[in-house]
Formats: structure tokens, C-alpha cells, sequence
């Protein structure tokens, strides 16, 4: 565990200083960092399980470097980040399609952009959040205006060395390392007696409804909070 | 053309072997370039820029760099560098004074656009009244932009810190432009013993895709993509995005220490570090100092040298840490400004021990004598001289 | 240490900046260390120019044109007697103990300036150069050769041979890019010459007769160590 | 590439903005469109913050609508309000430097020919008279004396609208504009003859009132360039609000210019003219068969 927490969940304040000024270093191969400190992948692993599993609406940002199927590796991933929201009861994914500034606004339910990311972070009342195959300039633009903005408990899988503005930063993840990362968070559920049967997270909700058969925990608007599991609760289907 | 073989950075710029070669500062240039493996040089003519360029334009005819022009002006040669390099390939240009300063709106917009190059600076008087000679004051003119400014003592420098310009400029979490700056003429037409690896060696080709930031060559997701959107207060941007933007830029700045330790054995060289004066320079001006740290070490007297190889990202805590029990810390420059000075003070506790030169400028040379003087000043040694001025 | 900070002062068309190249050429021949500083200015005949080489056993760090030399070459008596000099008087900067090597068969110093010079304890050495290019090489173009081997024969930083790659590598190829005046200069040479290899050796005979008149004056230096401070 | 990289990673159809999602399905990637089919296909522009009753959004609408193969186009713009929408559609967008434009599309266009040797990347500069006539002249027309393959479209509204309405060297003599207090003092830049002079092999002007002719001036400006040489349309887009034409007579103004001195005008090379005819031959021959 980290000694002194240099990078926490926010506010961190109207325009906080980057945690590179602070002396946070990215991490070298095979080490991670936890609040601004290297630690071992594991230790980091477990820390970032414990937040997407005990913080208020969990969710994953696919970046476009998973949601375009552009190459063999991407579908790879996109799939292992599917895999990995299974695991982490009530998780949502709302992708960061693009970079671009949007005209008129967002619609912070359907998408985030880095560009205004709070948008997304505060209407949802998001509390942990994983970036995932988002280009390392935009999601580190995004883990600032996070961090100096809301409580959100940012997690960075990084393909590349990493982000030293998240809470918890890995390096050179891959799609094995997120399917290992969904085994620590299933490992670290199991500790917390939270159980939860593996299902894909909803849909976007600005898709065209098709499917009505089941109800997920955002059709409750802002009550869903209540289906939120606790510590030791059974999580049964929300309907 | 010399058949090419690829090989890491870290093996051409540390452990290949090497062999000496007596060139000038722009042949050391071409050098690099040669072993870079460039895809294009785009530069418009300006003294003492020039000779460097049209070495590597005959680095294109004989196939070593791909695509080379020269173009219509400086504003021009820089914009269409940011383009090349926006496209995915690895990009050389050179300029001097008056030239670096009308490419400079460009020039100072590569760090935001997240555009790794390497810019070499061939120092010269920045108008007016014309002239042509050495004076580094157009430095001061980038230290405020996020640019990496590494600033070469001598040819081998220029030869070392251009060919390790680009391994450092792409990594991934710097994705800066290097600048090289030297001094005209003193540097760039003089010529000074270089230690070359092999020529049949090159650097791996630039891999756009290893990247924070998309190349935009429609290759790679998202397609809705524009890198650098104009930023105004709106509802559908953050007020504080291009304060986060320009913290990336500076954060990248930071990130560049560990690949200057790496590839050029850091940002500082010190001579004698249990000196009681040291003297801290960069460029020609710590050669200078170098030779003055001879003299006074001939003469007995305990003087060290800090070089100072980065000028962005600047050494803080290295020269906090050597300089921690300097007597006086002399800060010899080419130019009236002291940037170096001011940089050298703000860093420093007790600053009071900062002696603010020696200066020379417009195209001066900075004799070692002037050094050697102030050396004796902060010593307390009297010298009786004869020598005429 | 033996260190050598050196201002050649001359006119445009004597050869000045190619005798520095050669004198930092030969030094790296011998396997020592030199370094130039070409002067920026025009390079028109007759004009004034200045050049200057710091030449040492030892690595060279210093840049920038030599503005206190403990050698000073004069190649025209001009330089002296009509002030075509851009540092005025000609021994401006000079250190104690140094030397001036005066192209000149008569001696040119005025005395007061010959005064300042005792003073500085410096040795002067006058030698008719363009005589001796005349007379050995035929042509006046070879004065910047005398100088040179006068110089070596002084100080015998380098032998016989360096001085001759060095001539090999300035005549007959090699990597120097001349500057477009003293481009023509070479051609013409080459055309009264005939053949390079003629101006080579005509060359080499003028230098190393100011080699041998060094000796036989005895104005060798001996072998010490050498502090400019 | 081709098209990966505008498609939806299996699985994530599902979590995709319904935006992007029409984009891949209903979109023009990969599919050749007729701009008389505009609002029977998902745009590549939609929203954008341009001012009603704008005419030089009307024509980046269809100029979008017309891109040969927007899956490999590149759009370079400036400062000014074209920027505006095309900071919006969904085609990569560069945005450096005001007036740099010819310059940067330079640099990229022999990236991109170095690195992909095979393929056509279409590169199209559009910008404003401000920033092509004006600020960035030089390197408009020495990126034509070059004879870089690309496409420049100047979209003209004879103002500096962005900035509050001063004159521009494309505004017409004798107009009062801002910085023109006293009136315009010097006639409007021909620019069609510059860009002829200076080496474009395909030079059109034009008044937005026809889109199927706007539509195939801009397909061949591309076609033209990727095979040729630098291409240049000269395109009339009013500023409704700095030169006060009400939103109902934008089209009527339009009109109105086309009679006068923005009369349709196109011109090529001899080489460029033999390409489309056969090009077009080809095309009717694949239409009988």
C-alpha cells in the first residue's frame, strides 16, 4: 500500500497541478502506480478491483483503440473488456468514440469525450472508472479535468507506459492482461462476499429500444443506486 | 548510398562502435541525419543554417532521406513539418535567427499539435541591424513553448544529441519536438573531432502508431478524428481543457528526463564536482568554460564545470544538488539576455552566488581570458597582466 | 601543454584562410588537435583577412576567433605599414612571451610599437616569404607556404609528412569546401602550374626551405610545456 | 486501409452513441452516394454552430456529401468559420495555424505518399479567402508552383466574418467594411487566374446554386489531384451577417452573383480533360452493360 497518496479521487480543486509536476514518474515495464506511487502490478490490480467493485456506478470508457475494429488486436481487446464488465456487478460501458469537441453537447449518457469528460462523470454520478484504448493525450486530458473535478476513482489499463493522473495506472496492457485483470476482480469479489452472476452490462440508451425483455438498472433513472450491491449482498436480476 | 542496417537506438547511439572523424558542426548534422532514418527534410536557406541543409539535401539524392524540398519560407518549411509529421513521417529541419523566429508561430505550436521533430538551431544574431554572426539570444525565444531544447557544446554534441533527438522525441510519453541548438558559425563551420557509429547503421523507422495522439492518415481510429480542436468556452467543452492540454505538453517536458539520462547520460556533465567555483554553461559557452576549467586547474585553483546539456527540460535538482557548496557560480553567455543566468538563479538557493557572466553578443567571441578573470575575482587572486586589449 | 593560439593577418588572395585549413589539417595528421575559425567577412583581393587556428597537443575546448593569441602571423607587410588589418595595431591581444612572424625582408615595426612588444617579452621573426615563393616556387601564390613551414619549423608541433598529407588532402581532394573566391584562386594556380602534382611539390619545397631556416637560425622552440593563461 | 477502421468492434454495436452507429450503417464509408440523395443517408456533417441561413455551410454540406472516398480523405482548414462545421463532420480534421494550411497539407501529402505508396489519400484544403488570399498567400501559391497533388477550395464570403467583419483582399472594391472605414481601395484578387498561373491543373468558380454541379466540380477537383497536380474551386459562400442579406434571399444573392462576376467557370489541362472524358466513356459503358 501506498504511504503517501499523492493522486486521489477528487476535487482535487479549480486547476490542480498535473501529477508530473508533483514528481509522479510512469511506471517502468512490469511495475504499476497506485495514488502517484510504484507499486507491483498485482498490488495495483487488487486496489483498482476494490474500487470498480465498492464505488457508486462503476464504468468502463472503451476508447477508440477498442471500439474500432480496426485490427485483429483491437477485437481482442474489445472482447476482454467485455469479459471484464461482466465481472464487475452493475458496470455500465460508455465509449469515448472520438476526440473531437462535440457541437451542441454531448449526450453524457450515451458517450464521454475528453474534451468536457465530467459531463459524462457527474450526470451519471460515476464514482470508478476504468479508461481503456483511449489514445495516452486524451485520457490524460480526461484523468485531470477527473481528478480536479469530481470523486471519481480513475483506473488507467494503458497499453503503452501509463498515466500517472489515475489512481491506478497499468502499463503495456494487452488483451491477456485485462482478462488476468478480470480474475483479480473476480478473486477480489469473492473476498468481499459480493456475488454476482457474470452479464453484459446495458446497452447504449441512445440506441433505438429493440429489445424489451429485460429491464436493466438504469431504467430506474436516478433509483438505481439502490440496486447497487453491498457488501455481502445477493445480486439477483434487477427486474 | 550505403546499404542500411536497422538497429535499436540504444545499440547506435551507445554501443556501436566508433571512429573519429575531424568535420565540421553541419557535416555532424548530416551525420546524424544519415543515421536517422528521415522521410523527409523540408528547410528554407538562411545563414549559417544553409550548409547544413544542403547536406542533407544530398542525403535525398543519394537516397539516405526520402523526401526533401526547399520551401517557400520559413513559416511554410515549419507548417509543412507539422503536416509530414501529422502524417505519420519522420521530420528534419534547421534554421538560424531571423529564420527561427518567422517559422516560430508555427515552431512554438508543434508541442500543443504533439508533433515529434527535430528542429536544428544554428544560432545568429536576431535582427536588426543585420548580421550573421553567432549570438544565442533566440533561445530564450523557446523555453516558453514545451519544446525540448537540448543546446550542443561542440560537433560531437550536435552529432549525438540529433540522432538521439528522435528516439526521444517519439517516445510515447514525450511525443515533443527536440530542438538542437548550436552556435553558428563556431559550431556549424568549424570543424572538431566527432566519434561517427558506422554509416551502414540506421535508426528503426518512426512507428506512427506508437503514439498518445493518432497520426491522420486514415489508418487508424477514430475517424471522427481531429487531433487539436479549437478550444472557446462552450457547453461542450471543459473551461479547463486547454489548461490540462497545456499541462500534458509540460508533463511531456517532465517525462523527457528519463530518455535524456538514457540516451545522452543526462541532462548535465560536471567537471571536478568537488570544486569551490564552478562555472555553468551551455553550448560554445561551456566549451569556453571548459578550457577555463583547465587553465584554472593548471594554476591550482579548484574550479568545476557544469554543462548544461538541457535547457528544457532544465536540470533543477541536478544543479541544486552539484552546486550545493559553490563558493560563486560564473554563468558565461553568447547573448545580453542571460537566459541561462536567470535559469541558473531561479533554481539556486543563495542566489547572491550567481555571478551574471561573463557576456559577449552580436557574433563576439567569448575569450576564455574574460572567464579567467571572474575566476580571479570571486577567488580573491591578483594577476598581474600584460596582455593588451 | 603545448598550446598555440594563432591569428593569421593578411590580404584577400594570399592564401590565408587555405594555410589555416592546412596548419589544422597537419595537426591532425600528426594525430594532435587543431581548430579553425574561418573569418566571415569578403574575401576580396587585397583586402584585409584574418584567420585563426588554435593548434595543441592537448584537446582544444575554446571556440570563436582567437582574440588573444600568443602567435601572431603577418602575411603582408601591409598589414603593418598601411594598417590593412581589422584589428589594429596588428599585435592587439598579444600575450606575454609570444611570437610574431613578420613576412617582411626589412624590419617594419615602428618603435613605439616595437616598445609594447619588448615588454611582452616577444620574439619576432621577420622572413622574406614572398621572396621565397617566388624564387622556389616561381609564383608569389606559395607566400602562405613559407609562412606556415616557418611556423612548423619553429615549433615542430608536426614533421615533414603531416605537412604533406595535410597538401595532399587540400590539393588533390579531400572534404574541404572552399568558399567560392578561393576556388578561383586554386584554379588559377592550377593553371600556371600545369599540374597539381607540380603545385604540390613546388609547394612542399618552399615549406620545407622555411623548416631548414628556422633550424639553421636557430629559432626552434624546445620541447616544453606550454601555459596560456 | 479501407473500412476497418470505421467498424464497430464486434460486441460493442451495443454500446455504441447511436450516432456513430448510423454513421457505420447508414453512412457513406465505403459507398458511392449522389448528393441528390442528401437526407437518405447519414451525413458525415450534421451539427454544427455555424449561423442560420449560412450559405457557406450549405455548400460544406455538399461538399461532404460528394467526397469520392471519405474513408481515406483528409481535410485541412483555418481560422474562420468554415472551421466550424468542419471541426464537426466525421472525416480527420486538421486544424494548425491561421493560414498554414497549404503549407501543412504539403508536408502531409508526401508523408503520406512515402508511406503509402499504393494508395490515394485524398487531401483537400478548405478555407477562407482571409486565410488562402490573405494571410496564408505564399504558401497557397507555392504549394501550387510545387505542383502538390492536392485539392484547395477557397470558400469565399469576401469578409473576415469571424473576427467581426473586416475587409479581406477577396472583398469587392469600393464595400465598406470594417478596416475599410472609407471604403475597399483595390479591386477583388483573381484568384482563378493566379492559381492558373501558378500551375493548378484544374481550376473551377463557382456560385453555390446548382448541387449536382457543385458535386461534380468537387469530385473531379480531387480526382484531378490525385493523378495530376494541384487543384483549386473558387467558391462563392455569403456572409449573411456582415454583408446583412436577409436568410430567406441567401439563394437569391447566390443567383444573383452567378450572373455577374461568379459565372460558372471551369477550367483544365488538356491531360486532366482526356482523364474525365475517359473516365466518363467508361462509366456510361459500365451503365449499359
Amino acid at each position: 500500500m501506498a504511504e503517501k497518496k499523492l493522486i486521489t479521487p477528487g476535487p482535487a480543486g479549480y486547476i490542480p497541478k498535473p501529477a508530473a509536476f508533483l514528481g509522479v514518474d510512469t511506471p517502468p515495464p512490469g511495475k504499476a502506480l497506485l495514488y502517484g506511487e510504484m507499486i507491483d502490478e498485482e498490488t495495483a490490480m487488487r486496489e483498482a478491483a476494490k474500487a470498480m467493485l465498492t464505488r457508486r456506478n462503476p464504468t468502463i470508457f472503451p476508447g477508440p483503440l477498442v471500439l474500432w475494429g480496426w485490427n485483429s488486436g483491437a477485437i481482442e481487446k474489445a472482447q476482454a473488456v467485455l469479459e471484464l464488465a461482466k465481472e464487475i456487478p452493475n458496470c455500465r460501458i460508455i465509449p469515448m468514440p472520438d476526440y473531437r469537441p462535440k457541437y451542441p453537447k454531448i449526450d453524457p449518457e450515451a458517450e464521454i469525450n475528453p474534451n468536457h469528460p465530467n459531463l459524462t462523470i457527474l450526470h451519471n454520478k460515476i464514482e470508478a472508472c476504468i479508461f481503456v484504448g483511449v489514445h495516452c493525450h486524451y485520457a490524460n486530458l480526461s484523468l485531470r479535468m477527473i481528478r480536479a473535478g469530481t470523486n471519481c476513482f480513475t483506473i488507467a489499463l494503458c497499453a503503452e507506459m501509463g498515466h500517472e493522473d489515475a489512481m491506478v495506472s497499468l502499463r503495456d496492457v494487452h488483451a491477456g492482461d485485462i482478462l488476468r485483470f478480470r480474475d483479480v476482480v473476480v478473486e477480489v469479489r469473492r473476498e468481499l462476499g459480493i456475488e454476482w452472476e457474470p452479464k453484459l452490462p446495458p446497452e447504449n440508451p441512445s440506441l433505438p429500444k429493440e429489445e424489451w425483455t429485460s429491464v436493466s438498472p438504469l431504467d430506474f433513472g436516478e433509483y438505481a443506486y439502490l440496486l447497487m450491491p453491498r457488501r455481502g449482498e445477493i445480486v439477483e436480476e434487477t427486474e | 548510398m550505403v546499404e542500411q542496417k536497422v538497429v535499436e537506438p540504444e545499440y547506435l547511439l551507445l554501443e556501436a562502435p566508433r571512429e573519429r572523424k575531424f568535420i565540421t558542426g553541419s557535416q555532424a548534422f548530416a551525420e546524424a541525419i544519415k543515421r536517422a532514418n528521415v522521410d523527409i527534410a523540408i528547410a528554407y536557406p538562411i545563414t549559417p543554417q544553409s550548409e547544413t541543409m544542403h547536406l542533407v539535401g544530398d542525403l535525398w539524392a543519394q537516397g539516405y532521406v526520402k523526401d526533401y524540398y526547399r520551401a517557400e519560407e520559413e513559416y511554410g518549411a515549419m507548417s509543412a513539418i507539422a503536416g509530414a509529421v501529422r502524417g505519420g513521417a519522420r521530420a528534419f529541419s534547421a534554421t538560424s535567427g531571423p529564420g527561427l523566429l518567422r517559422g516560430l508561430e508555427a515552431i512554438v505550436s508543434w508541442p500543443g499539435h504533439r508533433i515529434p521533430a527535430v528542429l536544428g538551431v544554428m544560432t545568429r544574431v536576431v535582427n536588426a541591424p543585420l548580421s550573421i554572426q553567432p549570438d544565442n539570444v533566440e533561445i530564450a525565444y523557446l523555453l516558453h513553448s514545451g519544446l525540448i531544447v537540448l543546446h550542443a557544446e561542440n560537433q560531437q554534441d550536435v552529432f549525438d544529441f540529433t540522432l538521439a533527438g528522435f528516439p526521444i522525441s517519439e517516445k510515447v510519453d514525450v511525443y515533443l519536438p527536440v530542438v538542437v541548438a548550436t552556435e553558428g558559425f563556431f559550431v556549424t563551420h568549424a570543424k572538431g573531432y566527432v566519434n561517427l557509429p558506422p554509416e551502414d547503421m540506421k535508426l528503426p523507422p518512426r512507428d506512427p502508431y506508437k503514439a498518445p495522439v493518432p497520426p491522420t492518415d486514415c489508418e487508424i481510429p477514430p475517424a471522427r478524428i481531429q487531433r487539436d480542436a479549437p478550444v472557446q468556452k462552450s457547453n461542450f467543452m471543459s473551461y479547463l481543457i486547454h489548461a490540462v492540454w497545456q499541462q500534458e505538453v509540460w508533463s511531456a517536458n517532465e517525462r523527457a528526463r528519463k530518455w535524456i539520462k538514457h540516451y545522452l547520460g543526462g541532462l548535465i556533465e560536471v567537471v571536478n564536482p568537488e570544486a569551490e567555483v564552478f562555472i555553468v554553461a551551455s553550448g560554445c559557452a561551456a566549451a569556453q568554460g571548459r578550457e577555463a576549467q583547465r587553465y584554472a586547474e593548471m594554476e591550482g585553483l579548484n574550479v568545476g564545470l557544469v554543462k548544461v546539456k538541457s535547457i528544457r527540460p532544465f536540470p533543477k535538482q541536478e544543479l541544486r544538488e552539484v552546486l550545493k557548496k559553490a563558493k560563486a557560480i560564473i554563468v558565461p553567455e553568447h547573448n545580453i539576455v542571460g537566459w541561462l543566468c536567470k535559469e541558473v538563479k531561479a533554481v539556486v538557493p543563495d542566489g547572491d552566488r550567481v555571478v551574471e557572466g561573463p557576456r559577449v553578443y552580436g557574433g563576439m567571441t567569448l575569450p576564455v581570458e574574460l572567464i579567467m578573470d571572474e575566476i580571479y575575482r570571486v577567488l580573491g587572486v591578483k594577476k598581474e597582466k600584460k596582455t593588451l586589449v | 601543454m603545448k598550446r598555440y593560439n594563432i591569428r593569421i593577418a593578411g590580404v584577400g588572395g594570399q592564401g590565408v584562410v587555405t594555410s589555416a585549413h592546412i596548419l589544422g589539417n597537419a595537426m591532425s595528421a600528426a594525430g594532435k588537435y587543431a581548430s579553425l575559425v574561418p573569418f566571415f567577412g569578403s574575401e576580396k583581393r587585397m583586402a584585409p583577412v584574418e584567420a585563426y587556428v588554435r593548434a595543441s597537443d592537448q584537446p582544444i575546448y575554446e571556440v570563436g576567433e582567437v582574440v588573444y593569441p600568443n602567435v601572431i602571423m603577418i602575411y603582408h607587410p601591409q598589414v603593418i605599414t598601411h594598417g590593412k588589418s581589422y584589428t589594429m595595431p596588428f599585435y592587439t591581444g598579444l600575450k606575454e612571451n609570444g611570437m610574431v612572424i613578420i613576412n617582411s625582408d626589412t624590419d617594419i615595426i615602428p618603435d613605439e610599437d616595437k616598445k609594447v612588444l619588448e615588454e611582452l617579452n616577444a620574439r619576432i621573426f621577420y622572413i622574406p616569404a614572398t621572396q621565397i615563393a617566388r624564387e622556389i616556387a616561381g609564383t608569389e601564390l606559395a607566400t602562405n607556404m613559407a609562412m606556415i613551414g616557418l611556423f612548423f619549423g619553429i615549433t615542430r608541433l608536426v614533421n615533414i609528412e603531416h605537412i604533406e598529407k595535410a597538401l595532399i588532402e587540400r590539393f588533390l581532394g579531400g572534404t574541404f569546401v572552399a568558399s567560392g573566391g578561393t576556388t578561383a584562386l586554386d584554379s588559377a594556380i592550377e593553371k600556371k602550374f600545369k599540374k597539381k602534382q607540380e603545385l604540390l611539390a613546388k609547394n612542399m619545397e618552399v615549406i620545407k626551405y622555411t623548416i631548414k631556416m628556422a633550424e639553421e637560425n636557430n629559432w626552434c622552440e624546445e620541447e616544453e610545456e606550454k601555459v596560456v593563461t | 486501409m479501407g473500412l476497418e477502421y470505421v467498424k464497430i468492434s464486434p460486441g460493442f454495436e451495443r454500446y455504441m452513441p447511436r450516432d456513430y452507429v448510423d454513421l457505420v450503417k447508414m453512412g457513406q464509408f465505403g459507398k458511392e452516394v449522389d448528393v441528390m440523395q442528401l437526407g437518405q443517408f447519414k451525413e458525415l456533417v450534421e451539427d454544427h454552430p455555424m449561423c442560420a441561413g449560412c450559405y457557406m455551410a450549405y455548400f460544406i454540406r455538399i461538399f461532404y456529401a460528394s467526397l469520392p472516398n471519405p474513408e481515406d480523405t483528409i481535410i485541412l482548414g483555418t481560422a474562420g468559420c468554415a472551421r466550424l462545421a468542419l471541426s464537426q463532420a466525421a472525416v480527420p480534421f486538421i486544424y494548425g495555424n491561421y493560414g498554414d494550411t497549404n503549407a501543412v497539407a504539403s508536408g502531409l501529402k508526401r508523408a503520406l505518399t512515402i508511406r503509402f505508396p499504393d494508395k490515394h489519400k485524398d487531401v483537400v484544403v478548405i478555407a477562407g479567402d482571409g486565410g488562402l488570399m490573405d494571410i496564408g498567400f505564399g504558401m497557397t501559391m507555392h504549394s501550387w508552383f510545387r505542383r502538390e497533388k492536392f485539392t484547395t477550395i477557397m470558400v469565399d464570403n469576401e469578409v473576415y466574418g469571424n473576427t467581426g467583419g473586416q475587409e479581406s483582399g477577396m472583398s469587392p472594391k469600393g464595400i465598406q467594411l470594417k478596416m475599410a472605414p472609407k471604403g475597399k481601395q483595390f479591386d477583388k484578387i483573381n484568384a482563378v487566374e493566379l492559381a492558373k498561373t501558378a500551375g493548378c491543373v484544374y481550376v473551377a468558380k463557382l456560385s453555390p446554386t446548382n448541387p449536382k454541379r457543385i458535386s461534380k466540380v468537387i469530385r473531379r477537383a480531387i480526382l484531378a489531384a490525385r493523378h495530376f497536380g494541384p487543384t483549386f474551386i473558387h467558391a462563392y459562400t455569403s456572409c449573411n451577417i456582415e454583408y446583412s442579406i436577409p436568410t430567406r434571399e441567401v439563394l437569391a444573392d447566390a443567383r444573383n452573383r452567378e450572373k455577374k462576376d461568379f459565372k460558372f467557370y471551369e477550367w483544365m489541362t488538356d491531360e486532366v480533360r482526356e482523364f474525365f472524358e475517359e473516365m466518363e466513356k467508361k462509366q456510361k459503358e459500365e451503365v449499359r452493360s
